[in-house]
């Protein structure tokens, strides 16, 4: 095991995937000489050199459709959008082309690629900047959409990701790009799809996603200290192709459900689990499904703001107490 | 005058000729087919045509080599026909049915024929520049020789993602041709009125560094000519082309429309004066084509277009199970476990 | 009252609109002199001139932005976008630009402006022509979001949508434009945020929207005739704002909750829907509330396949006998 | 030499050169100041100064009518203290006080002063210069004589939006003025490595039908003069301008960014040998401007900024209730009832 920040696991999750395979290439602004804004890819390029790892013009349009074009004819690229909120001015490419063209032409034109893009708030850029958008990209039939929360994550699910037959959007953290954590050594591969139980408990079911992970389990340990409620804490990991069996089994378990999401509130990735879960596991069910989110305003640049907009420890941690009390 | 143009001509032997022809009116015949079967009520949704335009999509496509790739818009059944794919194929999706070239599942706007090099034709308006210029940096990066074709109208010229896709080809110089086929108009607005400049896509040429090209593109010969340098240009690593063709659509936008915008005798005059089948027809005489020849394609065309015709009538419709076939790569649908 | 077709109450409601106020002109791609793709807006060219009736090149973002610009500096622009597939192009200027400067200003900036759009399938155009993306839209904190289903409330609507202070996206539904019915003589203003009860019941509820609004009255009607089981139908009529108290009321009396949706299932505007009701009406519920929507695919061109594609009467009718059997 | 200069200046007054001295020194203090205020963490967020870029913003300001409209990005700070904002307003709003012009709300990006024609800061690139278009628009529209003017950089020269704002505005000739600010570089990158042509603004006139215009933007009578022609041609019906202006930017992009992409020497040349103060500040003396008027200004300038600094310093963080104000016309949030 190697001690690895979430964004040394993206430089070493792309560097790994690039060795082994000829037609992984990467594009995207200032990704190259400089290593990104992020500086989540440095020494790509002067590992494997300007035909492979490229800087673009700012045309997120030509990026995503040049990576379009290059799956569809035998490479498998990975293109950044440097920041997520900047996926609308290309959102055609996810929304109507790299998504439907495998089911428009019955199978004719694949897409393996993968957009990289640093998705979430925290960082006190303002409401363009900031934004976590992974509901615009669950709401669109034929991505598959990847968040990871740990640097292990990162690498193995970027390199699942690489792999993946299907369009993917891989969204990173900003504000995990500095946590460190343990990395398996040697080549490291994980699977799309797969949930995980990150903290087992008995009485409530949290499922979360990328940063609020870290915060759901926060808060369920100081529910466990404080107030003796177990509270199981689900990892999704990836919101296409969904774990539903892994959410499933915890609630049938613990009998409640709550969601901590950081997108804003209507028609968060949320609002589909616990319409799933209301539908087929009602009466599993020892009480209202409640959601915690962020809630549905653009999101403010000042620090004392933003720290109440977004879901924090302590908000999951009060929601939940005074939901179950 | 003849004397002139035989040797203006003499680069292109009869044979080639003989193939444009035949490509020119294929796609004639079937786009007149599939004007009839819609008024037949077979023809489902929507249908765009590109009567008028067939010489543009037979120049080029005669130009290319099989694996060159092609990326076509919503008018995309010229281009189609003319690399080849079959007319089955063809009228099938067009009537969404399953011997269609994707069983009824993307339609008139959306025919592709990946054996064929047909990447896709796009509904969009611009979303198929970049993806023609990912090909191109695909052949560029794993060295083969292939070029990429984009074909688009006039009113693309004015979305954001056609200045995103050449400035992206030039910068890398990828191997990939962008051919405008300017019509006149957009959807029912004369381009003129909404462009800031009077060729919308020769005169941005030089914001890419590129050269001004316009050129007759009702003139098979001459397209075919001009395709010949822009692709023998890419293939020598020597990059992008921007070609812009100048012809006129004789049909409506799309099939309802009753061209009510066109000046008086506009459509008349290019009908009359220079539809690129009637024009392309004269010449081959002039070239000493024998009239028997000329009506032996003709009639082969037809009878092609008849055959595919009572097939795909004959064809059922696409089967319900394919409804959530090939959404995911696995070739199925399913989102959740 | 007179008797309109639903894309005739369109022109109609523009029409009032600009005979009030100066301010309001029209722009779009093919929108005047040619009246329109869906011919909705024949006749207004010819009424007020060139200056206020525009033909634009084809460029959505130009068009979005011009209506922003004009609208923060004192005019009311109504912009149309062809379908509202094509929003995918201009989406930065829906999802991050007019709907984030009013609150980034702290309201210096004012965006009174309306986006009218063709939405929904049942036209056999295939999958980048046919989409249902209202929920898109309402996943945007700081627009508002319309969808008619009646030629009444298209005008009615619309005038409302024109006088609002804020950013109105507004979904036509294609399939819906021959459709004809009553429209109130003179001036016609309804009020945004307003759901109506359209069939009254007491056995269940159906929320529904646009073309899903007159299938769900459909199989209500089936379902009272068949079996005696007597449903309620809510038409949502704007997402944004929401009217929950109709909705609410209707749940707490029927105790059961079904949605209509024609966009495709994963964070559709249903499962908003569902997640606030089983939240705060958890009680009141007496089975699962159970969603109805157009499957996570693109959707196909062939009119068989389309047609098993969108909720329809039968489906509609089938999956609520089989759940409240 | 002199006396020639004095010839090609002479069009300026002392009082307009003071004005512009003014401008420019103010932006420069202010942005100093910023620059300081980051380092002590009072500066949150991010933030983008137009060190060496001062002429500009300078220059337009101060060839704006008092109506006049800017539209700008997240590098907004020079243009918004170039109509007048208040300092404590910009500064405030940079370390997120309630103070700020948007009370923390918007950021350094989104700088925004309404009373002064700053009609918002944008940060996602190109989406203004539609914007300004439409702020143009309805000038024709309303008969209003107020003109757009929209600042963006080089890098933006290669987003669709450009395109399609250009477009627009000469096809309806609107009163709009776009102003590159060519500093060299996008981020990290320079601008020539992936454009494809030399002047990323001033190559691409043409394809709009404008004329190509490259002024020395570190020269601020250069750019006032030039913006006062932009102005007139605007005000009178005759349409949009594209103006490039060759500057250099002597800060990082954005707060943390130490510049390691520059050759060395580059930022040290132009620092000292076309700095826009420092060669202005030469030109005022070259003209007879006594160094106490100078030294005036710069003091009153520094006090300016020394005092808003303290005011913004002292200024309370927003208070909570504000987080959902404004979201929508009535004030609030409320998405339902
Ligand atoms: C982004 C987008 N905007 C608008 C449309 C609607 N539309 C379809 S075809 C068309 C006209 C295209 O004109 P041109 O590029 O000249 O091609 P032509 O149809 O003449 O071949 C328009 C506006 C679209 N499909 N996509
Ligand atoms: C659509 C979009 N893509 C990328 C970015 C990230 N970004 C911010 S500034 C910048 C460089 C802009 O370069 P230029 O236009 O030359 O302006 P400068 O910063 O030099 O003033 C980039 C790429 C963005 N904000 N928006
Ligand atoms: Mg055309
Ligand atoms: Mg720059």
């Amino acid at each position: 095991m190697a001690q690895l920040t979430y964004r040394e696991a993206v430089a070493a999750g792309i560097a790994q995937e690039m060795e082994r395979d000829e037609t992984v290439a990467f594009i995207g602004e200032d990704v190259a000489r400089a290593g990104g804004v992020f500086k989540a890819t440095v020494g790509l390029f002067d590992k494997f050199g300007p035909k492979r790892v490229i800087d673009t013009p700012i045309s997120e349009q030509a990026i995503l459709g040049a990576a379009m074009g290059a799956a569809m004819t035998g490479m498998r690229p990975i293109a950044e959008i440097m920041f997520s909120d900047f996926l609308a001015v290309c959102w055609d490419f996810v929304a109507n082309e790299m998504s439907k063209s495998r089911y428009m032409s019955d199978g004719q034109l694949k897409c393996p690629l993968v957009v990289r893009t640093g998705n979430g708030g925290g960082s006190r850029f303002g409401a363009q900047h900031s934004q976590s958008i992974e509901n615009w990209a669950m709401a669109i039939p034929g991505i598959k959409v990847v968040a990871p929360s740990t640097p292990a994550d990162v690498k193995g699910l970027l390199a699942a990701s690489v792999r993946d037959e299907d369009p993917v959007i891989f969204f990173e953290h900003k504000s995990l790009y500095a946590i460190k954590g343990e990395v398996p050594e040697g080549e490291h591969v994980d699977t799309l799809g797969t949930a995980k139980v990150v903290r087992p408990g008995k009485d409530a079911t949290i499922v979360a996603l990328a940063l609020m992970v870290p915060r759901a389990v926060q808060a369920a340990d100081k529910l466990m200290t404080d107030h003796g409620i177990d509270v199981e804490v689900v990892d999704i990991r990836t919101l296409v192709p969904l774990d539903m069996k892994t959410i499933s089994n915890s609630v049938i378990k613990t009998g409640r459900l709550f969601t901590v999401e950081e997108n804003p509130r209507l028609c968060g990735w949320g609002a589909e689990i616990v319409s799933i879960v209301v539908d087929e596991l009602f009466w599993d069910l020892d009480g209202p499904a409640v959601r915690i989110t962020t809630p549905h305003i653009p999101l403010p640049a000042a620090d004392n703001l933003e720290d109440i907009t977004i879901p924090s420890v302590d908000r999951i941690y009060s929601k939940i107490l005074e939901v179950l009390r | 005058m003849a004397k002139k143009k035989t040797l203006k001509n003499n680069d292109i032997d009869e044979k080639k000729r003989l193939e444009l022809y035949n490509s020119q009116y294929l796609i004639r015949v079937a786009e007149q087919r599939a004007y009839d079967l819609f008024l037949e009520n077979l023809v489902k949704g929507t249908s765009h045509l590109s009567l008028g335009q067939e010489a543009i999509a037979a120049g080029f496509a005669t130009a290319m080599q099989e694996n060159d790739k092609s990326f076509c818009t919503y008018r995309g059944h010229a281009h189609t026909l003319a690399r080849g794919a079959s007319v089955v194929g063809v009228l099938g999706e067009l009537m969404q049915r399953d011997c269609g070239l994707m069983r009824g599942k993307g339609g008139s706007m959306h025919l592709t024929d990946t054996s064929k090099g047909v990447m896709g034709s796009y509904a969009i308006i611009g979303a198929h520049l970049p993806m023609a210029v990912g090909s191109a940096w695909r052949a560029q990066y794993m060295g083969h020789d292939d070029v990429a074709t984009v074909f688009f109208g006039d009113g693309t010229t004015n979305i954001g993602a056609f200045h995103e896709a050449l400035n992206y080809a030039v910068v890398y110089k990828l191997p990939v041709i962008f051919v405008c086929e300017n019509n006149n108009y957009m959807e029912y607005t004369p381009i003129e009125s909404i462009t800031a400049v009077k060729n919308p896509a020769a005169d941005r040429a030089s914001a890419y560094g590129l050269d001004s090209i316009i050129i007759d593109g009702n003139d098979a010969d001459e397209v075919y000519r001009t395709a010949q340098v822009a692709y023998s240009k890419a293939r020598s690593g020597d990059g992008p082309s921007l070609i812009e063709c100048k012809t006129y659509r004789q049909s409506g936008h799309s099939r309802a429309d009753p061209g009510a915008y066109r000046p008086d005798g506009e459509l008349d005059h290019w009908k009359k004066n220079n539809d690129p089948i009637t024009r392309y027809r004269s010449r081959l005489i002039e070239f000493g084509v024998k009239q028997k020849t000329i009506d032996g394609i003709e009639a082969s065309v037809k009878k092609l277009v008849d055959e595919a015709t009572e097939e795909a009538k004959n064809s059922p419709v696409p089967p319900e199970e394919i409804l959530t076939t090939n959404v995911y790569a696995n070739g199925g649908w399913a989102w959740r476990n």
